[in-house]
């Protein structure tokens, strides 16, 4: 058996893309933690922001609200949401992290409503800061569990723009040349987005999955890259820092 | 200006900067001392079917005691700004105070989940609604806060977002490329937490300002909370430190621990058990009801609800918590 | 002979016309002494802006700068040149104090060239904040010797509005309802505006002054008030303050 | 979007934000050392022809090192932001650097007077200039500091500063109002002076902010001098002090008294009878080139300039000066 389990593949994995010296916005749980055990790793010199204003802190807990005062915790600096959000607008910023109850072929991603917005059957929070980092960071990246209702065909909501309809549409509608969905870290693949269409791409499969696995817990048809590896199972040494430097209590590998 | 698209989300407080103007016009704007209770303040200053907006984000430098003296003096039909919004929606739900709503970010309570009554409640149908993202909701506040009728950014394109919103895509007269225009909101009365103001409202905070600068500069009336006065001449000592001026004040009320059950940065944590509870009750509208005349309904004011629970012991250990972060468990030095 | 120069006199009736209460943008010299005056003597309430970021100053001398130390000393904030201007423009400004080379019978200020924008014979400093205040602001003040160059028929450049070419032309070129220029302070004379025209006029006469005098000394016609005061004389505690506590160096009223 | 006027203003630097996000993309935001000498920051980071913006207002927090630095450099056919600027304008047009100007105050020195060096050059037509006021400059700073095309204001509209600006005016979607926008300038380079920053660029800053914030954020190259280097640590302390964060930095230069003959608010006043000598001097070419030659050009950096102009001594009677603000001649209480 694994000596780890799929939130620490996860975050581990998401954790390997994010580049020493890049740059950051993460909101709490999942997202929080991959960045958290990058910068104990590889990743000593990643800045992170926060969006209600914390400015590359030396995050000592896992927040608990993007607001709360660890997210400026030995900060480099206290700011504001128009500063953090222009930030990214600007095109400091290279990497957010979102999530979404429903996401669709192009990364498009759901956060508002199941059903019509007039009668909603159910009302979600809506977008916060989730269509801003879309728009603006260079490389989206999601982290969600895989299944059919959830990767779907028909996304009822467009709350955070993906590549839209694919193709060129998203640059067309006036988002930032250059910038959009990058990864899809699910429980059994990580997936990217094919360069024309713009079309979700299976690039990875976790241990113990097949591609056929991935396929059947999602609703819509996933390209595959011409070569598909297998994601790397999580370091010692990073699934060490983890459990006892990132998430000591288990609030979020307790999930996995 | 053509408008190439327009979102069909509903203008639920003014936009136009020349009403603003003939308002601010009779604003009283000399130093005068404004302290007064927070009972008083909302009695004078939060009216039903005002639009209304909170500053802080999430549980964090929130004007707690404002929101429930708003329940207890009954308020209806308030229109409110869903920035981040977390547990003083909660609240103000729990007392179906709002109407309408601009919406970022509501019903949940971060890391915490979603209040089971609030989303009830947006449920319902009695909640006229339009869409926004934070982003978009600072930049309707920075515009009110500027004067003007709008600013612009390269948010919301494409996205269902827009199309409910109140913004509208235009071609950028200076580079041909499309841009999104979002309106100013002017709201009504907002309520801040601050941590020291002086009688007049010169007001001192610590730790990310959110949008709360220009919220203070956007809204026709505005009440402090504070958790400390602070003599003016401490102000006058140094004013590179003062973050929000007098003359936008309408009234300043001394509370203290006026964020919990939040955070207040620097102060004390939030009251994690407190914010379950609550969470809990709200399951069952019944046992809603009960929880919110024991916590807010029968209670005389702030002090009295800090006192239920557990008064100042219970506040040094929270603040024992804000103190010890970076001190606790494992983590780098 | 008076027991007072011109030059004190222009500010002590500049200083009476601020009400207690109010709020002003100035810059440095005569402007700022008549707010120094206006609230050491009748409005003692006079919130006083500096457009580069000093609010509520107790001015302990006259800047020699609109950004100096004393332009925020013992004030209620230090802020910036955008907080000033949109607290202006938000309408929570009543009174700016302004000059210029030129003046037209709409009240419109020329501070940037004389002879043509593209080979000017004299170039000025331009707007700085002035067309600013001039749009925003409720009451534009002016304060300026009285000379048939200076008080123009033809405007060589509107660096700063009035009442643009009359009647309702301001308010429909877009700037703020109900603002604008409100008197002009001379060596001769005070001026205000008729209402439907918008055409400067007489409204008090100096000591010493006639009618004439003013006309003479204007290169457009001016419009007499049905009824012309005369311009009370400095009051002596006025004068008092003025020479021991606004100016005691005589730095302004030493050129009267 | 139907542009109903527009002025006949040049555009002198980028307002595309497309190609500013380009840019910052390859930008190093890595916390890295970035002391150096005054000499070697200008040398990498000030080029010929580029758009430079100075910060301060007046002769109050400007970065006047820089300025030396520049002429004794030779930069030539500079594009100049003139957000009232004062002896920083006059420097630069001592070494006719600049070629092409966003006016808004320029060529005097406020109370002080006219320079008459900066007026002849600017009446030789070696110049091409667009109008802007003061807060017209702020916003385009502000605009493209926020990552967008322009901002919208309700000035300019009906004067000659807007015909000869770069602004253009259109009707409001949301009021039907006609509105003003002007469009973001994206500098090359800016040069701001602080009080304190950290090696790594975290600077914080007392007294009034002009639109330093904003210019630190929309110049694609900045050059912070700081009148005292921090440890890292004190910035981390208290984060709500920084004002420039770190990864809009390029150079950090220690530069003590660094905006004399200026005013730094907090450190020391304006050296007035040296503004008064550059004015006499500048009455005659021939004198001006002396001049600059002993105050400039023959100088080697910025500490024998200060040397030459009285050392610790003068500055010593400048910061008495300053902090007897309040307590000199006849006052209020």
């Amino acid at each position: 058996m694994a000596d780890y389990n799929i939130m620490e593949l996860m975050i581990c994995a998401a954790s390997r893309l994010l580049e020493d010296r890049s740059t950051i916005s993460v909101g709490t749980g999942a997202p929080c933690a991959a960045a958290m055990l990058a910068q104990k790793t590889h990743a000593p010199n990643l800045v992170i922001f926060f969006e209600a204003g914390g400015v590359a802190p030396i995050l000592p807990l896992m927040p608990i609200s993007v607001g709360d005062s660890r997210t400026f915790y030995r900060g480099v600096m206290a700011s504001g949401m128009c500063d953090i959000m222009e930030t990214c607008q600007r095109g400091l910023v290279d990497y957010c992290f979102l999530g979404g109850a429903q996401i669709d072929r192009y990364g498009n991603l759901n956060s508002t409503v199941i059903g019509s917005h007039e009668h909603p059957k159910v009302r979600f929070p809506g977008s916060g800061g989730a269509n801003d980092f879309a728009s603006y960071c260079w490389r989206t990246m999601v982290i969600t569990p895989q299944d059919r209702r959830r990767f779907t065909d028909r996304i009822d909501f467009i709350t955070s723009p993906g590549y839209l309809s694919g193709g060129d549409s998203r640059e067309r509608s006036g988002l930032p040349a250059g910038s959009g969905p990058y990864r899809v870290i699910t429980n059994m693949a990580i997936m990217d987005f094919e360069e024309s269409s713009k079309r979700m791409r299976v690039i990875s499969l976790h241990p113990g999955y097949r591609l056929e696995d991935v396929q059947a817990n999602c609703g819509f048809e996933l390209l595959q890259a011409d070569r598909i590896e297998e994601t790397p199972r999580p370091a010692p040494q990073q699934l060490q820092i983890l459990r006892t430097r990132v998430d000591p209590d288990r609030y979020i590998i307790g999930r996995g | 200006m053509d408008v190439l698209e327009r979102g069909s989300g509903e203008f639920f407080a003014t936009h136009d900067p020349e009403e603003a103007r003939q308002f601010f016009l009779q604003k009283d704007k000399s130093l005068v001392a404004k302290v007064m209770t927070v009972k008083e303040a909302v009695e004078r200053f939060v009216q039903d079917s005002d639009y209304i907006a909170i500053g802080g984000f999430g549980a964090n430098r929130v004007p707690v005691a404002i929101c429930h003296e708003i329940l207890r003096q009954g308020r209806k039909n308030l229109g409110f700004l869903g920035h981040t919004s977390t547990h003083d929606f909660q609240i103000l739900c729990a007392g179906e105070a709002i109407d309408r709503c601009d919406i970022a970010y509501i019903i949940g309570l971060e890391a915490r989940g979603l209040s089971p009554n609030a989303r009830r409640y947006m449920e319902s149908g009695r909640v006229r609604v339009t869409e926004n993202s934070n982003y978009t909701l600072s930049m309707r506040i920075k515009a009110a806060a500027m004067g003007v009728p709008f600013l612009v950014s390269r948010n919301l394109m494409g996205s269902d977002t827009f199309a409910k919103s109140a913004s509208a895509v235009v071609t950028c007269p200076f580079t041909g490329h499309r841009v999104v225009l979002h309106p100013a909101i002017y709201p009504d009365v907002a309520a801040i937490h601050v941590h020291e103001a002086d009688v007049y409202g010169n007001c001192r905070l610590r730790g990310i300002t959110v949008s709360d600068l220009d919220l203070a500069r956007a809204a026709k009336r505005l009440i402090i909370t504070a958790e400390r006065l602070l003599p003016a001449e401490e102000i006058r000592r140094d004013p590179s430190l003062t973050a929000i001026p007098y003359y936008l004040v309408d009234a300043v009320c001394e509370v203290p621990y006026g964020s919990y059950p939040g955070c207040m940065p620097y102060e004390y944590f939030s009251d994690e058990p407190h914010l379950r509870e609550w969470l809990e009750a709200e399951e069952d509208p019944e046992r809603l009801r009960a929880f919110l005349e024991r916590t807010i309904y029968s209670v005389s004011d702030f002090s009295e609800y800090i006192e239920r629970q557990g008064g100042i012991a219970r506040m040094m250990e929270l603040r024992r918590m804000e103190l010890l972060i970076g001190q606790e468990g494992c983590q780098d030095g």
